[in-house]
């Protein structure tokens, strides 16, 4: 369903991706792993529009998204969350979702109620249900990563990025987070991209694992096998 | 306040501002009018683009200016009427705005700011360099005699729609306000709204979310710069004289800011209080003292507000609700 | 009316002529350029220097440009408060983009009044035997009046930049342009960085004031009309570089007393500008351009 | 943290509803106390921006007048009292300050504020009312109105713009040789275009080659290049129109550059300013401009000019203002001069009547003998032409209250010198 093709980005004289190519399966559970400045998010901000300016191509469902800005990435079914959660801090939690709903999905992709309710929908599904009408300002550590998630779900996404959705989380709070993405992907069939550094959480959670060092693609083979190349080692652990 | 209610009060403050025309004969308070509406119009329409969408223009004055140079313009070119001024102004001043906006509004905010503020220099430079317009010398305006629409009189002595010019420019300068004042609330509830204070809030996750960011900014500033330059549109005709340096005053581009953070960004009615504290303050310290320190107070006002009333004066105000409980 | 004697000193003014812009804007290519702080006041600093060189010129008779070095601590301790203020209730809760800016739009105000109230509307100037003074080469004749302030601007402008790029608290005050959170790892704290850096942007005021007083007589309003121009200088020198502020300030500079004395004098701020909005609009990140994050 | 700025939110919510308080009482004040009241004399000032040098100076010179009136009982046996804002020099100001001044301060007479720009905003308001309107220096603010009961102190003439440097070319046209061409550099600014249209005018009419025409940029830091160019067109002669900052930036400049011509200067606003002669001294000698008032002996004999002058300079430190006042102080007193005279001698509040006997009389006053024409202008122009001669040091302010600094060139009537070649004098 995500198709990249030779697709290198350079900022000033440092190259931060390096041809990449990759696809993904609609349906599957990819794991993004690689250590600091390996260019993990640089990948998702090419195919998620935040970046443009790159060279190669990126396809979804075949049709090549290089011409497109992020929002209509966006509404061709491709979501991300942030790093660092990225709120609009003036609304309440709930107005946080409306936006995607209002902006990404056309009504027709709306089940049978108003977006409102949608709104609430996903609110229960991630038991923010007591924040609802909160500020985001006065949100935890754990609630902020929730929101993240939930307008990323807002948007009604065939493909769903999380960057390092877990990061300073505990450990019961990363199985929390866990059991909505993997409930997402296998309810609603959504295809999801884990960046993540805790490496119990995405070898746990992927199928599949592709490890990036330096801009390139090191290892792309199932957790187990990725888990043992000592390629990866040495570009976590270094000599 | 509900829709119904809120429109109800529109209607009324607009016969009211005409009749205030017709009964009122002392002058004076048509000009205060007219300045403290000026200052509101031109409030509400930075706050459009600074307030909804978070960017701030320094340029207000370049966008008045244009409109009122527009103004003088068409005047020289077919002796135009007040209203085809007026008309003319806002749709150059807005085509402008579009215009700055589509070079600079993909860049971050305070690039738009430093742009408008080289536009204000450039647009200035161009007006004192052009003589068919006056060029730095200036301009005279002197008001028709008894002008007419549809074989209405619309000032004059007698029997005429406005006794004289100055009510005339009020009423239009009321009737102004209270259309930008609806657009305004409009945008707050709409779609539209919601979208601006998304990007304000965080322009990249409101991009993400599927929010069209450049073309919600480019239709705000493009608005805002035609109200603008309908404001200015009327200038010429209140100053019967004007030259570039009072048409592309920075002061102009100062209180365009200041009101709107004085009074607080959220909604339509922080630039109208601003408006009218600032307004009205500014007229009476002129006159109770030395002023110098009159400016001395708009901006010890301005920052002892942008420090400790972050909301401006309706934040203020609804705290004071809270409290009272 | 060519002429290669026109020529040549319109190029020699020229270069004078950057090197005083690149005094009154190096300064701001540190809170600007490289903070992020849109400090619209910092022509108002410059005035404020501008006017203790005057009094202290025309009560004493001490040289202008001494007195704005010996002032230059007192205007760093004004920007250490002055950053400090801005951080506490703007930067850190997110409001510089708008009440920042209104902030020093106060200050310009609150300055230029107090100025106006000490020292009444009047131009001043400053005495020093080396305005009058002139050197002259074949054609070329160099006026003191501008070629001090010139050298004095130059010393500046190379030393914030040997100090920035050489000096291990400047190499941090280029990381902090680029991202804290490095700062944080290093173990360094951004914010105490950010004021000492604002201050010394400060401090440059002092001196830039020295200069000006030197080149032009000064009102307390003179200074907006600098506003636009020091922004357009370091916006085209590509944010918070020095060498790119000093190349784009020779610039302005060259291009300022070209069209001056080939195409007349009431057009050049226009093309200045012009410029400004050009390479905003196609190449924003400056002539020579700072890997800069100038998307929103 | 609430509570310690809890205060201060009280406070400016105080200040503001203030505001709105004494806008009204203001309105409701001017309908009581009617009674034996003084007449009341309103006027807009620039007392802020960048003409308040001028504004503040004729402010001081305006309160001494009403002092003497009052000395001598006033007008119509009234004490007379002035009634002034501040329009900041923004002429969007004035509009409203003349209504104020007319509805709720109900003032007997208007007279304008400092400046063209700062007259022009004033027209149509007091036209409305039909009021006797003088003017403090304003360039040809009557062109467009043609109003019968505007009158201007400013010397320049009945067609002012052309007028006004009528004076200069009289002057450079008695050098020897006579100059054959000439170049322009203006400020771009109202008052400075006006000067240079109307002396290109006079140019033409003489039959001068124009080698150079053009305008400058206020706020220009260096004006070498403009004087290179303009010596590259080698002129005879040089007329400038210039502000204060750029008449000074231009006098450095030509004494850095130097130049050829034989006579410059023309309408160089500003160095008739204390602070800017003190500053520039000896780079003023032989540069020949417009002027009003000169301590020259003839022109001290204009009656009190000498008595006003000392009053003025004795008050001027502690208003902070020019401290010599050649400039203004007399024609501000001037111009109350004349209307006070107006009204006493008419004998009633008319203002019809005023205005006649204003057109009719010659008046006699600080600035000698007035007489307006048609169009409320000077009926023939007065501007001198003056040549700075044998200034010896800078920074000594008391050298210019001596005669024969300042020599008068034209008009004849009034010379005390002879010009000579600009570059003989430096």
């Amino acid at each position: 369903m995500l198709k990249i093709q030779n697709l290198t980005k350079n900022f000033g004289g440092f190259k931060a991706l390096d041809d990449i190519n990759l696809e993904v399966e609609p349906g599957e559970r990819l794991g993004l792993i690689g250590p600091n400045g390996s260019g993990k998010t640089t990948l998702i901000n090419c195919v998620s529009g935040s970046i443009q300016d790159y060279d190669g191509e990126v396809y979804f469902n075949q049709d090549n998204l290089n011409s497109l800005v992020a929002h209509k990435r966006t509404r061709k079914g491709i979501s991300r969350s942030f790093q660092i959660p990225k709120p609009f801090n003036s609304m309440t939690v709930k107005q946080n979702l409306l936006i995607p709903l209002e902006f990404a999905v056309e009504s027709k992709n709306l089940g049978s109620g108003s977006i409102e309710d949608e709104a609430d929908n996903i609110i229960e599904e991630l038991g923010l249900g007591d924040k609802s009408d909160q500020l985001t300002l006065g949100l935890t550590q754990i609630e902020m990563r929730k929101l993240e998630l939930a307008r990323a779900m807002a948007v009604k996404p065939q493909l769903l990025i999380s960057d390092e959705a877990m990061a300073g989380l505990s450990s019961s709070e990363v199985d929390d987070i866990l059991e909505i993405l993997i409930s997402l992907n296998e309810k609603s069939k959504i295809t999801i991209i884990m960046i993540e550094h805790i490496m119990r959480a995405v070898m746990g959670f992927s199928e599949r694992v592709v490890c990036l060092d330096a801009g390139k693609i090191i290892a792309n083979a199932a957790p187990s096998e990725v888990i043992k190349n000592p390629a990866v080692e040495k570009a976590y652990l270094g000599e | 306040m509900r829709n119904n209610r809120f429109y109800l009060l529109i209607g009324v403050l607009f016969v009211l501002s005409y009749l205030a025309t017709a009964f009122v004969d002392n002058q004076y308070y048509f000009f205060a009018g007219f300045a403290i509406l000026q200052l509101m119009v031109m409030a509400l329409a930075w706050n459009i683009l600074g307030g909804y969408a978070g960017y701030v223009n320094f340029g207000s004055a370049a966008f008045f200016g244009l409109g009122a140079y527009s103004a003088i313009f068409v005047l020289q070119l077919f002796d135009a009427t007040l209203f085809t001024q007026i008309i003319v102004a806002g749709c150059f001043s807005g085509l402008v705005g579009f215009g700055t906006g589509y070079l600079t509004l993909r860049l971050r905010g305070v690039y738009f700011a430093i742009a408008t503020l080289a536009l204000l220099v450039v647009s200035e430079t161009l007006i004192v360099n052009w003589d068919y317009v006056g060029g730095a010398a200036g301009a005279y305006v002197l008001p028709k005699r008894n002008p007419e629409i549809l074989g209405v009189l619309v000032v004059g002595k007698s029997g005429a729609l406005f006794g004289n010019y100055k009510e005339l420019l009020f009423f239009l300068m009321c009737t102004i306000a209270l259309i930008t004042i609806v657009i305004c609330r409009f945008i707050e509830n709409s779609k539209f709204g919601r979208g601006l204070a998304a990007l304000r809030d965080n322009e990249e996750a409101a991009e993400s979310m599927g929010v069209p960011t450049l073309k919600l900014k480019l239709i705000a500033t493009s608005l805002s710069a035609s109200i603008m330059g309908i404001t200015g549109g009327t200038f010429p005709y209140y100053m019967t004289f004007i030259d570039p340096i009072s048409a592309f005053n920075l002061d102009i581009s100062v209180n365009a800011l200041a009101m709107p953070l004085i009074g607080g960004t959220g909604s339509w009615l922080g630039p109208v209080l601003g408006a009218l504290v600032l307004g009205t303050l500014q007229q009476v310290v002129t006159v109770t003292i030395s002023s110098s320190i009159n400016l001395l107070v708009v901006g010890l006002f301005l920052v002892a507000f942008v420090i400790f009333a972050p909301g401006g004066f309706l934040g203020l105000i609804q705290k004071y609700w809270k409290r009272g409980g | 009316m060519f002429s290669f004697e026109l020529l040549i000193n319109a190029i020699v003014i020229g270069i004078l002529l950057g090197g005083f812009y690149a005094a009154l804007s190096i300064g701001l290519s540190i809170s600007f350029g490289l903070l992020d702080i849109v400090n619209i006041a910092h022509p108002a600093f410059i005035i404020l220097g501008a006017f203790i060189c005057f009094i202290f010129n025309s009560h004493y008779g001490i040289d202008p440009i001494l007195m704005g070095i010996i002032f230059s601590p007192v205007f760093f301790l004004l920007g250490l408060l002055i950053y400090r203020i801005y951080y506490e209730r703007f930067e850190k809760t997110g409001a510089e983009a708008l009440r920042g800016l209104a902030f020093f739009f106060g200050l310009m105000f609150i300055i230029e009044v107090i100025l106006i109230m000490s020292f009444g509307v009047d131009f001043q100037m400053v005495q020093a035997g080396y305005i009058d003074f002139k050197a002259t080469f074949g054609v070329v004749d160099i006026p003191f009046r501008m070629f001090v302030p010139f050298v004095f601007a130059m010393l500046m402008a190379i030393g914030l930049q040997w100090f920035s790029s050489r000096t291990f608290f400047g190499r941090a005050m280029q990381a902090v342009a680029q991202d804290s959170l490095a700062l944080r790892l290093m173990g360094i704290d951004p914010v105490k960085i950010k004021t000492i850096a604002f201050g010394i942007s400060i401090a440059t005021c002092s001196i830039a004031g020295a200069l000006l007083v030197i080149v032009i007589p000064i009102e307390p309003s003179v200074g907006r009309l600098y506003i636009g121009q020091v922004f357009a200088i370091v916006v085209l020198g590509g944010l918070g570089s020095q060498s790119g502020t000093l190349i784009a300030a020779m610039l302005l500079g060259l291009v300022e007393s070209l069209i001056t004395t080939f195409f007349g004098p009431s057009w050049s701020p226009a093309v200045a500008f012009g410029a400004l909005i050009l390479v905003l609009a196609f190449k924003p990140t400056g002539i020579l351009g700072r890997v800069g994050d100038t998307r929103g | 943290m609430l509570g310690k700025f809890g205060k201060l939110r009280r406070n400016i919510a105080l200040v503001s509803v203030l505001g709105f308080t004494l806008i009204l009482a203001q309105g409701l004040m001017t309908t009581a106390t009617r009674a034996a009241e003084p007449i009341k004399i309103g006027f807009s000032m620039a007392l802020t921006g960048a003409l308040a040098g001028g504004g503040k100076q004729s402010l001081v010179s305006m309160e001494m007048w009403a002092e003497d009136v009052n000395k001598k009982g006033g007008l119509l046996g009234r004490p007379v009292e002035l009634v002034y804002y501040d329009d900041q020099t923004n002429p969007k100001n004035v509009p409203g300050i003349y209504a104020k001044l007319l509805d709720i301060d109900k003032v007997d007479f208007v007279v304008s504020g400092y400046g063209t720009n700062l007259i022009a905003p004033a027209m149509p308001v007091v036209i409305q009312r039909d009021l006797v309107f003088m003017g403090l220096f304003g360039m040809n603010n009557n062109k467009k109105w043609k109003y019968d009961k505007y009158f201007q102190i400013l010397p320049s003439g009945p067609n002012p713009a052309v007028d006004f440097s009528r004076a200069w070319f009289d002057t450079v046209m008695a050098l020897d040789p006579k100059p054959k061409s000439i170049a322009f550099i203006a400020a771009d600014a109202e008052f400075a275009r006006n000067l240079k249209e109307g002396a290109v005018t006079n140019a033409k009419r003489i039959g001068l080659k124009i080698t150079y025409n053009k305008n400058y940029k206020p706020g220009t830091p260096d004006y070498t290049p403009i004087i290179r160019a303009i010596n590259a067109t080698n002129p005879d002669v040089i007329y400038v129109a210039s502000y204060p900052n750029g008449s000074v930036g231009i006098v450095r400049a030509v004494s850095e550059v130097g130049t050829k011509a034989r006579g410059f200067g023309g309408g160089m606003v500003g160095l008739q300013f204390s602070g800017i002669m003190k500053g520039l001294g000896p780079k003023l000698n032989g540069i020949l401009n417009y002027d009003f008032y000169v301590p020259e002996p003839n022109m001290n004999l204009y009656p009190g000019v000498v008595d006003l002058l000392a009053r003025y300079q004795k008050i001027a430190p502690s208003r902070k203002v020019d401290p010599l006042g050649y400039y203004l102080a007399p024609w501000s007193y001037a111009y109350l001069q004349v209307l006070g005279d107006a009204v006493n001698a008419v004998g009633k509040i008319d203002h019809a009547a005023i205005a006649k006997y204003i057109h009719a009389t010659e008046f006699s006053t600080v600035v000698g003998k007035v007489k307006f024409g048609k169009n409320g202008e000077w009926a023939n122009g007065r501007t001198l032409t003056v040549q700075w001669q044998n200034i010896k040091k800078q920074n000594d302010l008391q050298q210019f209250t001596k005669p024969g600094i300042r020599k008068i060139m034209e008009p004849a009537a009034f010379a005390t010198g002879t010009v000579k070649p600009f570059n003989a004098l430096r």
